[in-house]
């Protein structure tokens, strides 16, 4: 199935009219110099063309709703209906941001004890929900470790360490802050390199950024070193919570040692991914850079009629790194992360943890027991591994990438390709605690079966993709002859998608 | 177990063949001393049932206003097809589309979005979204900075009455690269050009103009494109999605336009939503692609010959270029972009332009009926949907007592301008009927203690 | 793609566990006697199972959100999202039908409304809005028919007429209010045969039963001698109001000398056809009638605060049929048809008959330029109109059945095929007021390629469908070898959906 | 033009393909003494933003109250995934399923859905719903009467206590084929087993038995069914389908099992709605099949042997049998079913055991905490989820006072049942909490004037 773009499905004139005002408004006061002379080049189409074209487009994608979704690093879990339509109450949906807090006790509420969740999630003693993001998250701890040096005159600390498999955002979010990226190499293990950690360490240290487990899918078992030599060394420990749903309830990022922590609401507290967002990054730190939370913060204060919740903003919190967004971060994907939490509770919340990882070291040994090779078979995986194909790909010239294509056609969207990049020709997959080992059963054998017809036919596997909507596209020609946008054209088709 | 489909005998046979006893033994990695056995600060879980009635009743608890209020967040009809199938399952639990095959229906979604915010800010080039109006005010300042013209200026000028909190976003996120705003003064409401003679001299990156501005009105755009492109700098927009049918775009400012344009899209189809998920455009032209910020969706071929779109120019990208991108921004605001998308698709051209040119008519008669109300002074200059009016008191016990009595009366511009006096901004979108506004009229009298006819 | 039954996917012990109580309260209470002793054989799956098998199911069905359906007499046209949102608004959807009449005021105000909005479409002077679909308004129709003439004391009237083109609820319904039936001819016109009317009316004469334009696309013209004849004999007029989209605002059945009609709301009035309901089959009368309608019906009494809505039930209607449905019918359906009129205003009602005609028209004359056979070349369509395909059939052997399976490979639902039963190898097509031009062409051109492939290779035309979930079914097998429900079976497959 | 695409240019192109100057002509074969040029008594249309404030400033006006309310409609708690999925496009915008291979979404739903029911009544074959429960027991007697082994009998005995609403409609609609409904004779509220002797030499062709009868309580089934089996009768359930997860069902009652049962299925995740739309669910033994009114599911194999749905048996159906149909009916519930299909998956049948379950310990404690309050009788025999309290006055002007306080008491018997005296049928669902409970005990203590401790 294909589908014409919304604006080949138009015709000059059309319109969906119960959308907008009857007749248009005048606007003779305002000077003409201001106007616009030609219209915007929407479409124009009735209210039935776009409700079909965004539903059949919505049919053009994978999704959970739809399709096992072992995309590593990326927790592709259930998403429970309830808590969107929860967030989506009207009591939440249709109040303005700049209420009085009066009128906004019920939000204010759930922000709240969202906040003393995350607190109990990661053992931190201040938490500030507004960054609206992992990336922003980052940012936020990044900028808190700076404010924390710079406060205490120690105004030299302009490096960040990065352990080499570390998520791109990591080092793209020191950049943003001002920092030098130090990069500092893994282990065969899997664990950090600490010597070569002793020997980036120094006065110019500010912090380093870790997600435990790492990228790679293991847990940093020297954790409580690596704490000690970066401390030692005076720089504080940013603690990348992307990997959280690994470590729920099972440890505390508090307890390995580190200052600060940002968790991704739309991994580990399975807020939709939405096609790309929005999520939260919500940050969580311990004494040592409380003051310089983010804001706003929700704020409790006991009156006689029981609680008063209210903004937490500049005036209370005149260390705080300031603002990261216009109003109070993406808080839609707050209530759904309250919700999910609420339905979890704590036993839940530690059976998340444990029955993510039960799903991947099973699937992890099915697939070592078939043959396939895990970049780490001597480590527990924790709730992802990975399995390199390097061997396949040698031998066949079928790549991580074919093999990605190739579950496509059989029903599974495709792990995480190429990515930690010091793992060749790898799939990071990660099968989250929401998916059945029937499930996880059946992606093997479908990896079994692309494999086996790697060795038959390799030129079967790298045809790959045949059942999708488009089969495999040519990346170079979208980045050389770059198609950006619509252009009005007068040869659009004059007849509709099919 | 909520949420997780394993039967005891499912478990069982899966700790088998990993040869673990229980489901602790696969943390044995973990060193004893960090273990915790338990979340004591997290309640007990609720069934769905009872957390559907606590949600309910926290929901009641916020109160329902009639909405006067605008300052960077405005209520507009959505129409109920947006979000019925913006929240379908494709859309709502898909990933970022990275594999492109499985996910042309996002794809294809966001290249029609690019190309509609791009036709709106008559720009060439559109990124698949940032956080929010304030984020990408942020980012197109660290743009201008990489792309201006003047490789050492990190300054950016901001007309005054810009957003104060984007302001303040902006100043947190672009400080760590020692990048500085530098506000332009300001006389009756909008950047006083005689002033800008002061500034010569001085490197700027670009200039960020809003558009309208804070106030409601209009900052002489023409006037300082010109002075900004003379001077080599870049000229970003900071607009309001929805006057844009209406005005004239930044592509067509002053001789040569706009460079940049940015803005929030809350107005787009997205509920005001107690404040997020909101998100940020940002559009520019196409010489300033390679500096772009975020994703692009290109439109490509596949082997057969037959168009689809993919992710373009990643390069740009964190998870490509690490420390080198041009943001660390990944996870973006896809859904509220689906949203916009069939909301822009839903109005088109003209009925966004009516939407405008009604939400304009209606704080005409917004400004006239209160201004009608005894001391209180009325702007001179145009406006679009937020106008400034001047009460003959303090504007907080004022906006108090109007919150009491149900309306949402706008938003004090006393701390943030103190050369303004009693200052209040209000909004009548095109939601606000006659009789909203009569209501407000009276309640205003009261509020004011002055007697008006009915 | 195919989906396994959902007992398939389950193992036993697998629960949702977040939609039921947490542990199981006592019922040591209740005599064991009375208890279960085997649990019923319902699914036992995750919740996202559920969500991923009822999404991808939903993926196999053709709608109007996703695909042109002209389905003939059905009126497939766009259901506005809008009706489906604020019918659902809790204040509507979280009442107890028995809730005291002042705690539903603004639900009663709706109804009130949409009965006077119904008079004013239909010209009568009573409506009842209780009739849960158009057979049940048919019911209620008849019922109100005999009753009438019991209460005059008219006890013989025992016939009700009903043309050879009627739909098939029409002479069923007949039979169960106890009636006998009369089948009249249609004419070579497609009008009623009038000489055959007059031969059948007479003392045992209760009513006849029309739609106006028929179920074969025309609007009988002579219907105003219709009505004297019928009335002249004593029986009275009932206007089956299925195809009232092509005259709304254009006649009205009181006018045309109906005395009873019912309407599905679920056509004209755009609420969704859920797969096969729920719709709405009000009724309307006029004078001599209104004693008679089923109850409830809401009423308005008008107090010193305003207007003061009530229910109408036994003792203030003793005369009427009596109670149709456990509460108040299909009433969110109700809300929906009365947002849906709200939107149109009477302007709107009028152009959806006028361009609901011009589309037919249009794609009638489309067709016929193109070759095909209209039943009523030198008629007017109505909304909807018939191609026969029987030289088709004749020269190539490709049924209107055959037809219908290629018409889905090309992406659209097929028209009703094969009724009304006296027009062979026929297609009844109605495409609905909410189609672009562009999708006629569309489906024309379609029609076209088919025939084209007929004459060429009538064997792949007989071998469609080949791109839907299944190919063409075996209803033979499904008669003979009768499989209704899932029997639990040792061997379900061990791997999941795909 | 709401809901109509056609521009200007469309129109006049496809008038002149037509042959017409304008679309009046196209009404030209209309008698002109018939037509009419407007609906003056329709309103002008709204915009969907003038809709939603109205029907949401109407829904405010309904007012929320704490449920004890039940008579035939329950509140259940419905997962929010129901809704979600049954009314995306694809289920809400279908038509029947009548091209089987463009509809195989909504064949094996309900596939699925006649297999769960028919799991649930112990018989063998369910149709795919009737409009409620009350249509499905009318329908259910005139399928008796059909399938009845003595031909001419015409009558249908039937308890006192069942659903007196469920009795009118079914009276309305059997009463044209000359069916009777013969009350049999009750005492200590259920049905008189030594008064059946009376019934001796009469002809029945079914009993149909309401399973919890109308005040909660339970018939005695087994005795019911062997002595209508005796006499050659059809027996046939009207069941509240919650119940039968904890309950025997219908195919195990007596010697031989019932042969048909009936019921309203909205407890099974269809929302109060103010009284619908909800469905009637019908099944029965196979034997009886072809008596079955209603649409079928089936299970067949296509041409390349791969297993597909599809309706069947659609000679028993009007538009192939015409007035020799088994029922009139064609538009039934189906999305009402795609939401029961959906919420029994969810619950599965320990998950609906346990709601059941939960319904009866609540019922129990609050007839308990009632019945401590001065002067109210319990009741003496088992119950399900509701139960019959005799009060010290009369019902109605106490739940008046109730509803005053935000309490829906329950429902008044005295009409219907005089025999009982001021009799309240309450019913406290799984949804009830003890402090519900304690709510309604000490708002009905205040309106009999009673002291009760806390
Ligand atoms: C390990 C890791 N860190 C950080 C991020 C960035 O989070 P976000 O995409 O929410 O900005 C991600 C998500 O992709 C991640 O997987
Ligand atoms: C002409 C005609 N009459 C009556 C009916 C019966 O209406 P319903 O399906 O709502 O019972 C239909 C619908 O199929 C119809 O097309």
């Amino acid at each position: 199935m294909r589908e014409p773009l919304i604006f080949d499905q138009g015709r000059p004139g059309r319109r969906a009219p119960s959308q907008a005002p009857a007749v248009a408004a005048g606007t003779d006061d305002l000077p003409a110099a201001l106007l616009r002379r030609t219209p915007p080049p929407l479409p124009e189409v009735s209210e039935l063309q776009v409700v079909r074209h965004f539903t059949r487009l919505s049919q053009l994608n994978f999704s959970i709703d739809t399709h096992f979704y072992p995309l590593g690093s990326c927790t592709m879990k259930y998403n429970p209906r309830a808590a969107n339509k929860l967030a989506m109450l009207s009591g939440f949906l249709d109040r303005h941001p700049l209420e009085p807090e009066a009128h906004a006790q019920g939000f204010l509420e759930c922000l709240f004890d969202l906040q003393d969740m995350l607190k109990a999630a990661t053992g931190m003693s201040g938490v500030s929900l507004t960054p609206m993001a992992g990336a922003q998250g980052e940012f936020a701890g990044v900028a808190m470790i700076r404010a924390y040096h710079q406060a205490r005159g120690d105004t030299a600390r302009d490096q960040i360490i990065v352990p080499d498999a570390a998520h791109g955002t990591n080092p793209a979010t020191a950049t943003m802050c001002g920092c030098d990226v130090v990069e500092i190499p893994t282990g065969p293990d899997g664990d950090v390199d600490l010597a070569a950690l002793r020997q980036v360490v120094g006065p110019r240290t500010a912090g380093i950024m870790l997600t435990n487990p790492s990228t790679l899918g293991v847990f940093e078992r020297r954790i409580a070193e690596i704490a000690e030599v970066v401390h030692g060394a005076g720089g504080l420990l940013y603690y990348d919570g992307a990997n959280l749903n690994a470590i729920l309830g099972r440890t505390l990022p508090a307890a390995m040692g580190f200052d600060v922590v940002h968790i991704n609401l739309h991994k580990t507290f399975s807020t939709p991914h939405g096609g790309g967002g929005p999520g939260a990054g919500i940050v969580a730190v311990n004494d040592r850079l409380e003051p310089f939370l983010p804001i706003p913060i929700v704020g409790r204060r006991d009156g006689a009629a029981g609680h008063e919740y209210r903004w937490l903003a500049e005036a209370e919190r005149p260390r705080s790194i300031g603002r990261l967004s216009g109003f109070m971060g993406n808080a839609g994907i707050l209530l759904r992360a309250y919700v999910y939490m609420r339905l979890l509770g704590a036993e839940g919340m530690r059976r998340v943890s444990g029955y993510a990882t039960l799903n991947a070291n099973y699937l992890m040994k099915r697939l070592a027991a078939a043959g396939f090779t895990p970049a780490f078979p001597q480590r527990r995986a924790s709730h992802e591994f990975i399995i390199s194909l390097k061997d396949v790909t040698r031998d066949t010239g079928v790549s991580a990438m074919d093999f990605a294509k190739a579950l496509l056609d059989k029903g599974f969207h495709a792990p995480t390709t190429y990515f930690p990049m010091l793992v060749p020709e790898c799939l990071l997959i990660e099968p989250t605690e929401s998916e059945a080992r029937q499930e996880l059963d059946a992606f093997a054998q479908a990896l079994i079966e692309i494999r086996d017809l790697a060795f038959k036919d390799a030129a079967e596997v790298k045809s790959a993709p045949r059942t999708m909507p488009v089969r495999r596209l040519d990346d170079v020609r979208a980045a050389k002859q770059l198609d950006l946008t619509w252009q009005s054209r007068a040869d659009s088709p004059a007849v509709s998608p099919r | 177990m909520p949420f997780i489909p394993h039967t005891t005998e499912d478990t069982a046979a899966m700790l088998g063949s990993i040869g673990a006893r229980t489901i602790e033994d696969l943390f044995d990695e973990i060193p004893p001393a960090l273990r915790v056995d338990g979340l004591p600060g997290v309640p007990v879980a609720l069934s769905e049932a009872a957390v559907t009635r606590l949600m309910r009743e926290r929901a009641a608890r916020n109160r329902a206003t009639l909405c006067f209020l605008g300052a960077g967040a405005y209520e507009h009809h959505i129409p109920a097809a947006v979000w019925e199938i913006a929240t379908r399952g494709e859309f709502y639990s898909a990933y970022t589309p990275y594999q492109a095959e499985a996910s042309q229906g996002t794809l294809q979604l966001i290249y029609e979005y690019q190309s509609m915010l791009a036709g709106l800010t008559g720009l060439e080039v559109s990124n698949a979204s940032l956080y929010d109006g304030a984020t990408a005010f942020a980012e197109a300042c660290l743009m201008a900075v990489r792309g201006a013209r003047q490789a050492r200026a990190r300054r950016i000028a901001v007309p005054r009455y810009i957003n104060p909190v984007w302001l303040k976003v902006a100043r947190t996120l672009v400080e760590g690269q020692n990048i500085e705003l530098v506000e332009l003064a300001a006389t009756a409401g909008r950047t006083d050009l005689d002033a800008l003679a002061s500034l010569d001299g001085q490197d700027f990156a670009a200039v960020c103009i809003p558009y309208p501005n804070f106030l409601g009105g209009f900052e002489p755009v023409d006037e300082l494109t010109n002075w900004a492109h003379a001077r080599g700098m870049l000229v970003i927009a900071a607009c309001n999605p929805t006057a844009l049918a209406l005005l004239k775009p930044p592509g067509e400012w002053g001789e040569k336009g706009a460079d940049i344009a940015c803005g929030e899209g809350q107005p787009l189809g997205i509920p005001l939503s107690s404040g997020g998920a909101y998100f940020g455009f940002l559009t520019c032209r196409k010489a300033l692609v390679r500096q772009m910020p975020g994703r692009l969706v290109g439109g490509t071929l596949d082997v057969d010959g037959r168009p689809g779109f993919t992710l373009t120019l990643q390069a740009r990208e964190q998870h490509i270029r690490r420390s080198k991108a041009t943001s660390n921004i990944c996870t973006n605001q896809g859904l509220m972009v689906t949203a916009a998308t069939i909301y822009l698709s839903l109005l088109g051209s003209e009925g966004l332009r009516r939407v405008a040119a009604q939400c304009h008519a209606n704080t005409v008669d917004l400004v006239r009926a209160l201004a009608s109300v005894g001391g209180i002074t009325a702007p001179v200059s145009p406006f679009f949907h937020e106008a400034v009016l001047t009460l003959p008191r303090p504007v907080a016990p004022v906006l108090q007592q109007l919150a009491a009595a149900g309306i949402l009366g706008g938003y004090d511009l006393s701390a943030d301008f103190p050369e303004l006096g009693s200052a209040l901004l209000v909004c009548a979108t095109e939601l606000r009927t006659a009789e909203d506004i009569a209501a407000y009229r009276s309640a205003l009298a009261g509020v004011l203690g002055v007697a008006v006819a009915a």
